[in-house]
């Protein structure tokens, strides 16, 4: 690689993707607006309700990173392009992290709702698996160090634990499928929620772009250094 | 080395290992030919096991590539390739809980290197022979737990040497075997020179190495030092000359 | 000239089972260990029958965990004895026939444990499996395949790993939890303790997990080990 | 075809998991047939196909147990709660700091990943910085 390539590569990704920030920050507000002010206040959860404004979309995203996560994952395994693995790396801590709210937000509700932290309840339990098998994924990049057997060894976890929740969710729907599932939204919720998770989708893929620029910049720096390594001798 | 019309077998274009942030061999070029014994000198951590392994396709290079008689060795040719290349490494890599003989049985049969003209009945006594020629006939029924050093590393050759690879990679090949050994291993050495194999050893034994080497490569801090040809006739301390006048 | 998959698949079974057969180190300490286990349990959960007969399957399905995280390790740590799996992997063997037979070894390893363990828990507990001997055996046979198929490719990439023996369960575990729910419930259905589902409708399910695994993970193992 | 032995292991891989796929999503089909008007049970037959995305879907309809009968504001259902003003009075507190911690949370949450991010960012760019000009220096003494 010389040092052109090296240029190249790091302002690919070294561009701070300003319009999306924008994009995210007038989001907020409108978020914030939506979901305090213009939602209407549902009966009987009352207040608790508006907490799933956020937990809904967090969730989605969560699995979407996930999804996005293991397809990268794919890829690199095929392709050996250290660019995937960025990739697949930077959705799995976006995922994580909408995970954590995800997990966060749900018990919060859950005691309101139901007069309980936790209940074994499908979504939950599959919820619950994933994050677990991403953590798991996280852990292992994060303290293996770096190196080509690490990526690959989480590279396949991650290809295995997103199929492999489509079983864990089928199973415990069958296991404790007690759940009714009719709801209905009413329209300015709806609005709400979708205006909501699009708010989300932006903030989703604003913070994977940071994310992945972090990780290809610190793979442009040990390249880097290892050639400086190698000219001063 | 005077018969240069021989044809390369494996050649390094631009070889590079790095791990992490340190280099252990840095833009290696060079051809090794049909039929030619050569030494890799060098002191310690100067990239002789890197090289190794990567011509063993047990390590990826991270630049450069590998030529084996002229195809590319790849991830997706290694698998074809793989076969052509004996390897003996630092590390015995004999089952312990097996004996020397099957040992020996389960690696030709994962080779499927048995001789076509041998049927069925006569496979043992083909490996009986094979051990025998590394002088472990008298020790072929037992389990290889047992075994001292020298014997491990002699099986070890012995594995390495049953599939007739083209290509034969040596890592310290010495350890621990004694005068008998030595030459017992050389003789084999010569043998698959004769065939017509490329046979690529680093030890530290100077004087052996020099009496069977065609030529001496030597490694300095993962760079190419020197690749001196070397001459039967030459007197023993010549190699040592050399090494020392490359590496200082 | 690519090896074949029989014959390699074929001589590393026969290899391995040698090994086995011969030392039974790995059948002697996994099954004892398993042993112990099924006393603890056994002393942890051990109340009136209709107790027992409610915990007696998620003691045999945690069992079966813990014994094949501690098999499968212990096959490959074999391989790592004098770095032997380094001679493995410069073979031409093809990859997929690597992991067919670490696979069955790992599968006949585990089942030789759980016919040690189930038995035991049935006595100890007082449960009568008789009666639906072969549902049972089926349920467990599946369970193992499908354990076997997660932690077998994970293992061999574990081979060169920082930390392998926590990194294996850590990692397998939450990814085998469907055959642990289905195992469980399966059971739970044949013992007559759960009235959700019959044990067909679970059984089936651990098959389309098996299956499903399998193909993932013979699908990707020619990339996962390339160096 | 015996001279691509792998080939065939991986068509066999991909014949298995679609199998899998198939045979997970009967056995769905199968459980729901035994007990009848469960009403999770269609969707997570119909999650059988698509590879490795069902999981998003369920998530759908996460309202669950709160809205039994109706959401609608319904002014009857308020009135009849007066008998017990005091106790639904806690209980609307508790919803509104349960909605309060939730929604710090959340924005806890993203804010520690987003300034994680950042300082990471800001560390390795200085370094990058640090060795470009070292690589430059180098490069022009070696003119």
């Amino acid at each position: 690689m010389n040092h052109k390539d090296l240029e190249s590569q790091s302002n690919a990704s070294t561009k701070i993707p300003i319009l999306w920030i924008i994009l995210g920050a007038l989001g907020m507000f409108l978020a914030h607006y939506l979901v305090f002010i213009y939602a209407p206040m549902e009966t009987t959860m009352r207040a608790a309700q508006r907490i799933f404004y956020f937990h809904l979309p967090s969730a989605w995203l969560c699995y979407i990173g996930f999804i996005m996560c293991a397809g990268w994952s794919l890829r690199y395994l095929m392709t050996q392009n250290p660019k995937h693995d960025a990739l697949a790396l930077a959705s799995a801590e976006v995922g994580l992290t909408f995970g954590v709210i995800v997990l966060t937000t749900g018990p919060l509700w859950a005691r309101a709702a139901w007069g309980v932290w936790w209940k074994w309840e499908p979504r939950l339990t599959t919820m619950a698996i994933l994050f677990l098998i991403f953590t798991c994924y996280w852990v292992i990049r994060s303290f293996g160090g770096d190196n080509a057997g690490v990526r690959r060894f989480g590279a396949v976890l991650a290809v295995l634990g997103a199929p492999n929740i489509f079983f864990v969710h089928v199973a415990v729907t069958r296991w404790r499928g007690d759940h009714p599932n009719n709801i209905g939204l009413e329209p300015e919720m709806r609005v709400v929620l979708y205006s909501c998770l699009l708010i989300f989708i932006i903030l989703f893929s604003l913070l994977v772009r940071l994310r992945y620029r972090v990780h290809t910049e610190e793979r442009t720096v040990s390249a880097l250094s290892r050639r400086l390594s190698r000219i001063g001798g | 080395m005077s018969e240069r019309t021989q044809q390369v077998s494996l050649q390094a274009q631009g070889l590079t290992k790095a791990f992490g942030e340190h280099y252990a061999l840095i833009e290696l070029d060079v051809a090794w030919y049909q039929g030619e014994v050569c030494a890799l000198l060098g002191p310690n951590g100067a990239g002789k096991s890197t090289l190794l392994n990567l011509l063993s396709t047990l390590q990826a290079a991270t630049e450069g590539e590998i030529l084996l008689k002229g195809k590319k060795l790849t991830r997706q040719s290694a698998a074809e390739l793989r076969k052509e290349i004996g390897f003996v490494g630092h590390q015995t890599m004999i089952y312990g809980a097996l004996t020397a003989f099957e040992n020996l049985e389960f690696f030709a049969e994962l080779y499927d290197c048995w001789p076509a003209e041998l049927s069925q009945k006569e496979h043992q006594a083909w490996l009986l022979d094979q051990l025998e020629q590394v002088g472990l006939k008298p020790a072929a029924h037992r389990l290889a737990s047992g075994f001292s050093r020298g014997m491990s590393q002699r099986l070890t050759l012995a594995r390495a040497l049953l599939p007739k690879p083209s290509v034969l990679l040596l890592d310290e090949p010495f350890t621990g075997l004694d005068r008998a050994g030595i030459q017992q291993v050389c003789e084999l050495l010569i043998k698959a020179k004769a065939r017509g194999a490329t046979i690529i050893l680093s030890s530290h034994d100077l004087e052996t190495t020099q009496a069977i080497s065609d030529r001496a490569l030597i490694l300095k801090a993962g760079r190419l030092q020197g690749l001196h040809t070397l001459d039967v006739g030459q007197d023993k301390g010549a190699l040592l000359e050399l090494y020392q006048g490359s590496v200082n | 000239m690519s090896a074949q998959f029989w014959p390699c698949f074929k001589a590393i079974l026969k290899k391995d089972l040698k090994i086995e057969l011969r030392s039974k180190e790995t059948l002697a300490t996994v099954s004892l260990f398993g042993v112990v286990l099924t006393f603890l349990f056994a002393f942890g959960f051990m109340g009136d029958p209709a107790t027992n007969l409610a915990v007696a399957p998620g003691v045999l399905w945690a069992a079966l965990l813990f014994t094949g995280s501690l098999s499968v390790g212990r096959t490959f740590a074999r391989e790592q004895e004098n770095s032997a799996f380094t001679a493995l992997a410069l073979s031409p063997a093809p990859r997929s026939a690597i992991l067919a037979a670490k696979v069955l070894v790992n599968i006949a390893v585990m089942l030789g444990v759980m016919l040690v363990i189930t038995p035991l828990l049935a006595i100890l507990m007082h449960i009568d499996l008789s009666t639906n001997l072969f549902a049972l055996m089926s349920l467990i046979t599946l369970s193992t395949v499908g354990f076997a198929l997660v932690a077998t490719p994970l293992a061999v990439m574990a081979v060169g790993a920082r930390f392998p023996e926590v990194l294996l369960p850590m990692v397998v575990f939450p990814l085998v939890t469907p055959v642990m729910i289905c195992g469980v419930r399966g059971s739970a259905a044949l013992l007559g303790t759960s009235a959700d589902l019959d044990y067909l409708a679970w059984t089936q399910m651990i098959l389309a997990f098996d299956m499903m695994i399998g193909g993932g993970a013979f699908f990707l193992f020619d990339w996962m080990v390339s160096e | 075809m015996n001279r691509h032995p792998l080939n065939i292991i991986k068509l066999l891989s991909l014949l298995f998991i679609v199998l899998g796929l198939c045979l997970g999503g009967l056995t769905v089909s199968v459980a729901q047939a035994q007990d009848g008007s469960e009403s999770v049970k269609p969707e997570a037959k119909l999650e059988a196909k698509p590879e490795a995305k069902p999981e998003a879907k369920p998530e759908a309809k996460p309202e669950a147990k709160p809205a039994q009968v109706d959401i609608r504001p319904n002014p009857k259902r308020a009135a009849n709660k007066n008998f017990d003003s005091e106790k639904e009075e806690r209980l609307e507190n508790l919803r509104y700091k349960h909605l309060w911690i939730a929604y710090s949370l959340v924005w806890i949450i993203i804010f520690v990943f987003i300034r994680q991010t950042w300082q990471r960012s800001q560390a390795v760019s200085s370094r990058l910085e640090e060795l470009k000009s070292r690589l430059i220096a180098l490069e022009e003494k070696d003119k």
